[in-house]
Formats: C-alpha cells, structure tokens, sequence
C-alpha cells in the first residue's frame, strides 16, 4: 500500500465528489485503485484522472466509505493500492461510449484518450436527472458528439442511455462500443453491441475485497474482476450465466441483482 | 518422462499441487478454472455453519515478501456453498472442503454435509490467525486438535486433513495429536502472524490490526515446519507456504510433503500457475534422474 | 531539522539505530566501523564462559527474502573477549554485551563482566534457535525467562535488556515475565526458526538443519511482536527484524519501539546501512511533521 | 546457494587439485566462492578459472573438506555462493606478480587478463619444492616472464619468492605488484611494494564463515575480509595492526599467526 496525498477534493454534485491525490505512474483508462481513508473502510474505485503525476477518483456518497473520502481536506493521506486491473482497449475508428451516472468517472480518461488519437467519438450520457448529470463541461470541452439522455427528461433526451444508444447504434458506422453503469444496463449495452456486430468492452462492478486476485470476492463466472477486469469485452461477460444477474455478497453468498 | 502423480494417504492425484484454501475458492468457478490451470485438486473456501462476512477491508495488504490478510473467514455458510462443491465434483473435480467451527460438533457436521455434496476429503482449518475464539485459537490446544480430528473421523469416511498453525512453538506436537485423533494426513503451513504499518497513516493497515502473512516470506519457516512434522508423525503431510516454483514445491517434498498447495502464487501467476510449477518439478526431475515423485518424498530426512 | 536521539530507559543515543547481536560483533575495530557508519550503539556478538567454535559450515545460506544461519553461538569466551569491549568502550562507543549461558548464574556472571569491561547495558540472549540447551530452548519458558532477568538485574547495575524468540505461541508473555523480572527493556526478535533446502543435494543446506531467518522476510512478524508487547509491558522495547529502510525502522517504532537495531541489512548495505536508515528516518519526519521520535513511538497503538 | 556440476576434477601435483564446475556468470581475478560438498564442509576458495560459462578451483588437500573436493565426480552436485568479494585491480603496464603455493590459484586468472590486456607481466612462481610448483604449463603458454623459485632449490632459484622479487624491483620500472600467498609472504611483499613507491595488491585468507559480511569471522582490522577483500591495497594493509600478525580462530579468539 502507498500513501498518496490528497490535492483536491470537489464537489461534483449534490451526492458526487472528485478526490485528486499525487500518487505517481502509469494508468490506463479503466483502471482501478483500492483507496483507503486510514481508520475507515478501502474501496475500489475507477479512476476518473490518470495523468501520470496525480491520479482520481468520482464518486458517488453511498456510505461511510465514499463519506470519509468526501470529507478529506487536501495534505490528508490516503492510502491506494493500484492503479489495478484491466482497461478499456479502444479499437477502430468511430466509437460509441455509454454511460451511466457514476459509469462516466472512468469512461472520461478512455473518452479523453480516444478523442486525442484522433477516433470519432460519441458519448451517450445518463443520469437520473439534470442535477445528476455528470462531467458535462469535461465532455463538452473535447470534440465528441455529447448525448445528454435523463431519466426524467430535466436535461437532454429522456430515457435511458441505452435508449438512446440503440438510435444511434441503429444509423450504424460504430466500430466499437464502450460501456459503464449499473450491470443491467451493461447487459443491455453488451446485447445490443452482439446484435450490430460492434465490439464491445464494459466495466463491471463487484464486491471488492483483497483487490489482488486472491480472495476469489470479486468472482464473475471463472473470472477475478480485480484482475481479469473491471473492464471485459461483452462478448466474454454474455457468456457467463451470472453477468447482469447474479453477484456474491461480502459473505459469498449468491445474490441476485 | 518423470511422472507427476502424487498420493496422500487414499487420495490419488494427476500431481502434487492443489489450490490452498481461501484462494478462489468462493464459487464452482473459481475452483474450475484452477483445475483448468493445472491443479490436481482445490481446496474450499473455509466454510462455517452460518454465513459470515469476515473483517471490514482492508482485509489484505502486499508487503515486500508476500501479503498479509485477515480477510476474518466470510463464507456463505455451509447450506448455501452445497451447488459450489457440487459443480466441481461433477466435473470431475477433486475438492477438498475446508471447514471451520467454534468446536468438535460443529465441525463434524460440517465435515458431514462436505462428504454429502462430493467432497473427496475434507480439510480442518485449525489455524486461521485473525478469527477470534477460531483457527489457531482452538489449534494451538493439543486436546482440542485430537478431539476435533477425533470426532470428524467418526462423522465421515473421506479423509480427514487438519491444517495447523506455524505460529505455536512444537507444530510437530500439534501433528502428533492430530494423528492420534487419527487424522488422514496434515497440511502445514497456515499464515505466520504478522502485522503491516503504514507510516503516513500512523495505523496498522489492516482493519483486524493483526493478519496472516502468505507468500515467498514464509517459505523458509513452511518447509522447516514440514520436516519437522515428517520427523514426528507417519501419515502423509500436504506442504503449503511461499510456493511459486517447482523448487519450491520440491523443497518441501524433499522436508516430507506428499503433495503441496498454493496460494499467494496465484496473484502473480494466475491459475496457470499449478501447471507452471508441475513443468518445472518435471524439468527438475528429468534433469536429476527422478522417475516417481515419491523418489523424492522426505529425501532430505535421510542425508543427516 | 527534525530530532533523531533515542532513549531506551536509561540509555541515551544520538539516534535510534543500534548494531545487532551477532553482526560484526567479534572485534573492537569491526564495532567502531558499524558506530563510524551511523550507528548510535553496538550489541556484541554473543559471548559465553567459555570459548566455542560453533556449528561446522555451512552456517548461513541467502534466501529469496533473508538470511538462514545456524552459526551456533561462536565466541572467544568472555575474559578473552575484554579488549573487544574496552576497545569501543575507550573510543566512547555505547557497547551493549550480549550473552548466552546455560542458567541464570553463567548470565549473572557473565553481565558482571561485561559491566566490568565498560558495557553501558546487557542484552540477554534467550532466543538464538539452533543452539541446543541455549537460547530459545531456555527462553520459550517464563519462569526461566523472569529468574535469569531477575538474577542479571541483581548483579549489575547497568540496563539488562531479554533479547526474546518469536518461536512461540505468545511472545508478549515472555515479555511480561521479563518484566517482572526487573528488565529494564526488551529486546524483539531474534529469528525465525527455519530451513532451506538445496534439491540438487536432497539435504538442508545448514550443517544444523534449522537455522535462525532474519532479514526482510521476518519484519512483518517482528512489526506484530513489537506491537503485541508494547500492549503487555511498561517498559521500553527496542525492535529487531528486517530493518533495510527508514520506513521499516517507522514501522518498528510507531507498533511501540522506542530503538531499533539493524542486523542483515548489513550485507547489502555495509555498516553505512545505519547512516542511510537514519536519513531516510530524518526526512519521513520532516515531511511528516515530526520533530522528535518520540511523538512517533508507539503512534501506530492509539489508532485502534 | 546455487548448485553447481562438477565437469572435471584434475590432479595437479601430490596435494593439489582442480575442481571445475559449471557455474555461470562473470567473475573478476581474484574473487572466491564459497564451495559446499553436500553432507561436508563448506569452505572459501579463490577461483582459479573464471570463464563465464565455467568456474574453477584449485586446492591443497588440508582437511576433510578439502579431501571431499578432491573426491568429487564429474557430474556431481557442488554447492557454490559466489564469485565474493572484491578481485584485483589492475593498474599500469608494467606488472609483477608474486605467488607462494597455492597462491597462484587466485592470481593465474589476473595474470591472464594483465596478459591479453596488452600488460608487460613478471610472475614468479615459488613452491616449496618443484613438486609443488602450480601452472607451471599454464603459465609457460602465455608471455610473462616466468621466474620460478623453490625453496629447496630443486627447481629455478633457489629461495623464497619474495626474495627473488625483491632483486627485480630493485632494478624498478614495475607499475604494480599483485601477491598472493602465506600472509608474512604478503607483508613482505607489501613492504617491498611500499619501499619502492609501487601500488601493491594482495590477497588475504581469513577463516570464513558466512562469506557474506555478516558473522564477522573473517575479520582484519575494521575490515571484512569476505567484503572488503580478499584483495586489498597493501597500503591499506600495511595500516592494519594485525595484518600478517594475528588473525580470528574459528571461535574468534585472537591468535598469532
Ligand atoms: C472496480 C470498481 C470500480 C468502482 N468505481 C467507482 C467509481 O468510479 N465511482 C463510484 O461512485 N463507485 C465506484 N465503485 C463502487 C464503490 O466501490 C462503492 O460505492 C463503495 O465501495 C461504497 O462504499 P461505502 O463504504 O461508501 O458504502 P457501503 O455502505 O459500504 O456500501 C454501499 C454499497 O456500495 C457497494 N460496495 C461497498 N463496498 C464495496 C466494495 N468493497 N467493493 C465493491 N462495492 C462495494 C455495495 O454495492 C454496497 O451495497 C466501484 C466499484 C468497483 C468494484
Ligand atoms: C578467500 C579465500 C580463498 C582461498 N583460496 C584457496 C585456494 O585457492 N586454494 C586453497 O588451497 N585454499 C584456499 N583457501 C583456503 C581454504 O579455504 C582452506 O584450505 C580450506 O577451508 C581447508 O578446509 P579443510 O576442511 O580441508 O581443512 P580443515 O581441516 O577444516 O582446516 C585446515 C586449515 O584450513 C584453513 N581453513 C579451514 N576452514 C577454513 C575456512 N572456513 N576459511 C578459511 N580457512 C579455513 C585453516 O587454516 C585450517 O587450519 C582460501 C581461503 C580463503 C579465505
Ligand atoms: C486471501 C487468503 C485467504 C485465505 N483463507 C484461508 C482459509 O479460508 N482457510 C485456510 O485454512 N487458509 C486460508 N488461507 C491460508 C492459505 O490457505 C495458505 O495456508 C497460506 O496462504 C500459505 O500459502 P501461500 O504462501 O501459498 O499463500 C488464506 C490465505 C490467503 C492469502
Ligand atoms: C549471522 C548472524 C548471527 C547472529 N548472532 C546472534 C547472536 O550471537 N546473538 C543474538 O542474540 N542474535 C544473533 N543474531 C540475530 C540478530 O541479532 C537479529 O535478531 C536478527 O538477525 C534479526 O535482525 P535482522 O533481520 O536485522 O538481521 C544473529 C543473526 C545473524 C544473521
Ligand atoms: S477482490 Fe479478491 S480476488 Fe478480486
Ligand atoms: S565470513 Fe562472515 S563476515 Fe566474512
């Protein structure tokens, strides 16, 4: 484990934050980090900035865990293990990247890296409502072919991101397809890319404990997501049983979603 | 070409590496794929009568030698882990199930319904070192170590493997008392007690304070535990500590193993790693004149 | 600039770092290189009544995370072993005197001298692993551990510090019998009981079998014995283990050492090892926030 | 420990034998390994071959140790930690190199590198008897000035090595003296060196332990031999009040030499 010290912390929404901590190296977007607030609870969480000399994380306050990382004052340090696991392999020329309220935190840094190696990118953004909305001036600063899409139509389309994907998808011309939300939701994204014939990586989440392949915690079908993700290729997690039905609690007890 | 396959007691294996227990071992899955990467058995996730969640995380920290865990035994509870044993048995997958309980009848019964869903043995954690008033709290007690082992024998007819803890000052004594119990065979090492700080954060790092050290680091003190324990009792012993290579695994084999487990490995290897470490005890034997691993069983017990 | 000096009751160092027992601790000159290279005291090699060679080599073999040695308590036997002593004590080095004998009278007597000669304190060795009769096999037992402190304290006025094993279930107990004995610190760990074995040879590679693990492999077991015994003793400890960098010396000393002394790390990084942790000490202190070392001395302990 | 394969074992006169085994790796003239005969004694010795796919070592039968050495097999199994300790550095163009004994195990090889590194080199080689004189043959396929020395004067001059030496350095023009032998051999050499204003560099014996810094057995001054040495300046030496008079006994008792 590293101590890294904390640089900013933001408030990016009513229940979202973004901590920024000076922890050096390489990440690739996509990737994770297991952070931990000394005395508190460690947490994966995707990174949401990888630039090589300050990394950080979005995130949502559901609990004690992503309380105490809000609550950080910058100089404060913060304990990280990673960056850890695999992500997005970004292919082609015209890319489509969903996202669904917090899914954006690590999808950004993919984005960013899409846009700079020249693809065509266009992103279809959702949240819950306009207040929920994430990461809107990040995007729009970037060329990409921002859709904005809310649960109750209070900003952008209404519906949900994959609703509007589906339009898109459907004019055809994407080569690839870059997903991160609720598993649901990626079920239906991984679906609709099998059905196009796009290729298709999506992030998915589960409960995190030793976030170094060992634990076994983090299974999905055969695979460790600490380690054989967060992020997989659609293709692969529709082929498991589990995907977008069934995950372990913390106990290993088999869960339903 | 050397042969690989491996005995303990009446357990016959394609070779002598098995997955340790508490690595992977939460689901069917998990547990096939080690076998697809090369295992000649898995061991459970230690399982307990009722479902636990463990410790909070950090539950697991990488020091420079290994990693320390006190990961505080969650499991489904036995009930809900009977599919999971059952989809590798019917794969034809040798499991051993590992179980846990505060005391002898909870761990026959346990032992019971671990034979019933298709366990081929079943291993007795004696020896977790951050589970209060569990593992190595009760395994460290001679009595309770040939009673437990005593009162699974008469629960079940498979095997029966107590696990015991390094973290005692005779393992060799504990080994004798579980083969009074009549136990099948012995598996050593568990984790060494140990503890990381993190400066910075002025605070042990894992939630338990206390955890179990795995990996490279042990290697030394796993093998001199296993000599030890092949110098005092007759039944076969199942090696496990810090193995990442096939000279690994023949050290311990040479200190007395039968047959040997890994764990840590498995983060820098992946489940292919029970396949690498058979390739390199294979190139080994090759090299060095070895036909029948057995050749090679308590070789270092005769030299002095 | 933060502060680096050191007090272990009533010794006073200008830093925390202390040359171990058994490192370049057979002549006065090998001593004055480890005090030139930073260190702010020295413990002698382990000196008995009377001379002995040790165990044949090979008496120490370099393992992936440390060092095995069974060099079997060689010395030259404590009378010859005066100018060694006199030898830093004139050059106003801090000496500490380590001994081993079979009972309390042969540690008593054996203190007296070493007081005799100049030594600011004694160290007791009741924890070398491969010495039969000696060391761990005496110091695994409280009584002997509170009689033999108790017998040293009454014949010598200069700090006696039990140098302990980890080679049991509960080192905080012996720590707690030290203490009633009167010991004025505690001194944690020595090493780890241990083998290697070479495969090609099918034999362990120590002349003795076992041997005592010490360098990085063993601090995550050093850092746990430290923190356990702080929870048991009033007394000052000083912690032993793996030390290589400034931040595994911060790990000793927040878990609850007020000293730290540096054994293996000698070999990669010769006696300007001590220099180099001091250093690395001074500066986590500095951007920590630190200015003395004892604002870090057990940080780690109110945590939790 | 590293296991070795012994490929040939010779005899080279009644007591002294070579071993050569496969080891791998670079090694400078004048380093040692530590050689272990499983089940025997391990023990220090200067390495007399130092190809990089092949070591050597070549010995006098003292002991038991030494006596399993001799005994070894091709193909067998030999324990090796090494190459130790710090080699000679070569240093001019104008090289004399003493050996006494066995002495010339260690130096052969700096010999040979001074040799083919353009160097003019003298050797002289003294033995107790002609016997005893060592590489002989080895020395003769190179171009040095071989000057041989026995003590009975059965071969070459009749006298110590030394005191051969002593009458070429009086005549000068030597850069550098490399010495291997019997410590009082090493002082007067080192002497010598010193009163003709040349750089001397000598190869010491302590008995040894460890071989790895560590037990302090080899002790020479403030200095481990297995470290520091064998090689040492003989400036440096000269400052030591124990070099060529008293040494560590195995118990690390302080005896005379
Ligand atoms: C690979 C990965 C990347 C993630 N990236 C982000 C991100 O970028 N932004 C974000 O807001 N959230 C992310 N999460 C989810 C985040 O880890 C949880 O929100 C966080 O752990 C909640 O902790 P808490 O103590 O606040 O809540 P708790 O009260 O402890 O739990 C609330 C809920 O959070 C989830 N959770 C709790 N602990 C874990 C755990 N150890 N592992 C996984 N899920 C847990 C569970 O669903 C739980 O019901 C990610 C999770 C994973 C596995
Ligand atoms: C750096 C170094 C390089 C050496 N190189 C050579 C060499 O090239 N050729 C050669 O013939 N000899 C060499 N020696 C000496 C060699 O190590 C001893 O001859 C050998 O250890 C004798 O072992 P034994 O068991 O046969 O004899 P023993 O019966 O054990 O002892 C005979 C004598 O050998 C010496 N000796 C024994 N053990 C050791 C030890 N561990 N360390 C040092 N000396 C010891 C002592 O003087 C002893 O009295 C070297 C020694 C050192 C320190
Ligand atoms: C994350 C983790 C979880 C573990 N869980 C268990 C367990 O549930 N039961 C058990 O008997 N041992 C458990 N162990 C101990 C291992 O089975 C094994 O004895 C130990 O890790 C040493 O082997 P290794 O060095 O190959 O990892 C666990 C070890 C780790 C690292
Ligand atoms: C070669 C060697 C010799 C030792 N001799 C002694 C000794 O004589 N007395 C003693 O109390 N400890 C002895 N020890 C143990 C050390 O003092 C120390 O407790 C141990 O090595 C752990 O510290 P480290 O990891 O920094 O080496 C010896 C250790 C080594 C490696
Ligand atoms: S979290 Fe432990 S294996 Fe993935
Ligand atoms: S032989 Fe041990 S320090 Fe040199």
């Amino acid at each position: 484990m590293k101590a890294a010290r904390v640089t900013d912390v933001l408030q990016e929404s009513e229940h979202v934050w973004t901590v920024r901590f000076d922890l050096e190296g390489s990440a690739l977007p996509g990737q994770f980090a297991m952070l931990w607030v000394p005395g508190g609870e460690e947490m994966p969480m995707g990174l949401s900035y990888i630039d090589w000399g300050s990394k950080g994380a979005t995130f949502k306050v559901v609990g004690d865990g992503t309380m105490a990382l809000s609550k950080l004052k910058p100089g404060a340090c913060l304990g990280t293990k990673g960056p850890l696991g695999r992500g997005y392999a970004i292919k082609g020329a015209d890319i489509i990247a969903i996202a669904g309220g917090t899914g954006i935190a690590s999808l950004a840094p993919a984005i960013e890296l899409a846009v700079s190696g020249g693809k065509r990118v266009t992103v279809v953004l959702g949240a819950k409502s306009a207040g929920e909305m994430l990461f809107e001036k990040r995007l729009k600063r970037l060329s990409v072919n921002l859709q904005l899409a809310t649960d109750d139509g209070s900003l952008g389309k209404k519906g949900f991101a994959t609703d509007i994907a589906q339009r898109l998808v459907e004019k055809g011309g994407y080569d690839q397809m870059l997903a991160c939300g609720p598993e649901p939701m990626l079920a239906r994204a991984a679906r609709m890319a099998e059905e196009f014939g796009i290729e298709s990586q999506c992030s998915v989440e589960r409960h995190m404990k030793c976030g170094l392949g060992l634990c076994g915690a983090c299974a999905l079908g055969g695979a460790r997501v600490c380690v054989e993700g967060p992020v997989f290729v659609g293709k692969a997690l529709l082929s498991m049983p589990d995907f977008g039905k069934r995950r372990l609690a913390p106990s290993g007890k088999v869960i339903s979603f | 070409m050397a042969s690989l396959s491996a005995t303990v007691g009446k357990l016959r294996l394609a070779n002598p590496t098995i997955l340790a227990a508490g690595i992977l071992g939460m689901t069917a899955e998990q547990m096939l794929e080690a076998l697809k990467g090369g295992a000649a058995a898995v061991v459970t996730k230690s399982i307990g009568l009722k479902a636990a969640e463990g410790h909070p995380n950090p539950t697991m920290v990488e020091t420079e030698c290994g990693y320390l865990n006190c990961m505080g035994l969650p499991n489904p509870g036995i009930d809900d882990f009977k599919p999971e044993v059952e989809g590798v048995a019917k794969h034809d997958g040798i499991v051993i199930g590992s179980v846990y309980a505060k005391d002898a009848k909870g761990f026959a019964a346990l032992a019971r319904k671990m034979e019933s869903y298709g366990a081929s043995a079943v291993e007795l954690n004696l020896s977790c070192p951050h589970a209060a008033g569990l593992g190595a709290e009760m395994g460290s007690s001679l009595t309770r170590v040939r009673n437990i082992t005593r009162a699974v024998k008469k629960a079940v007819d498979i095997p029966v493997f107590p696990k015991l803890t390094p973290n005692v000052q005779k393992i060799a004594g504990l080994a004798l008392a579980a083969e009074k119990g009549r136990a099948d065979g012995i598996v050593a090492i568990n984790t060494l007690k140990a503890m990381a700080i993190l400066p910075e954060a002025r605070t042990p790092i894992l939630s338990n304070a206390y955890g179990g050290y795995s990996g490279p680091g042990i290697k030394p003190v796993g093998v001199r535990c296993v000599y030890e324990i092949a110098g005092e009792v007759d039944i076969p012993i199942i090696g496990v500590g810090g193995i990442c290579s096939g000279r690994d695994a023949i050290e311990y084999i040479m200190a007395g193993a039968s047959a040997v487990q890994i764990g840590s490995a498995v983060a820098a290897h992946g489940p292919g790693v029970f396949a690498k470490v058979c390739a390199e005890m294979g190139e080994f034997m090759t090299a060095n004149g070895y036909k029948r691993l057995s050749d090679m069983v308590g070789a270092a017990r005769g030299g002095r």
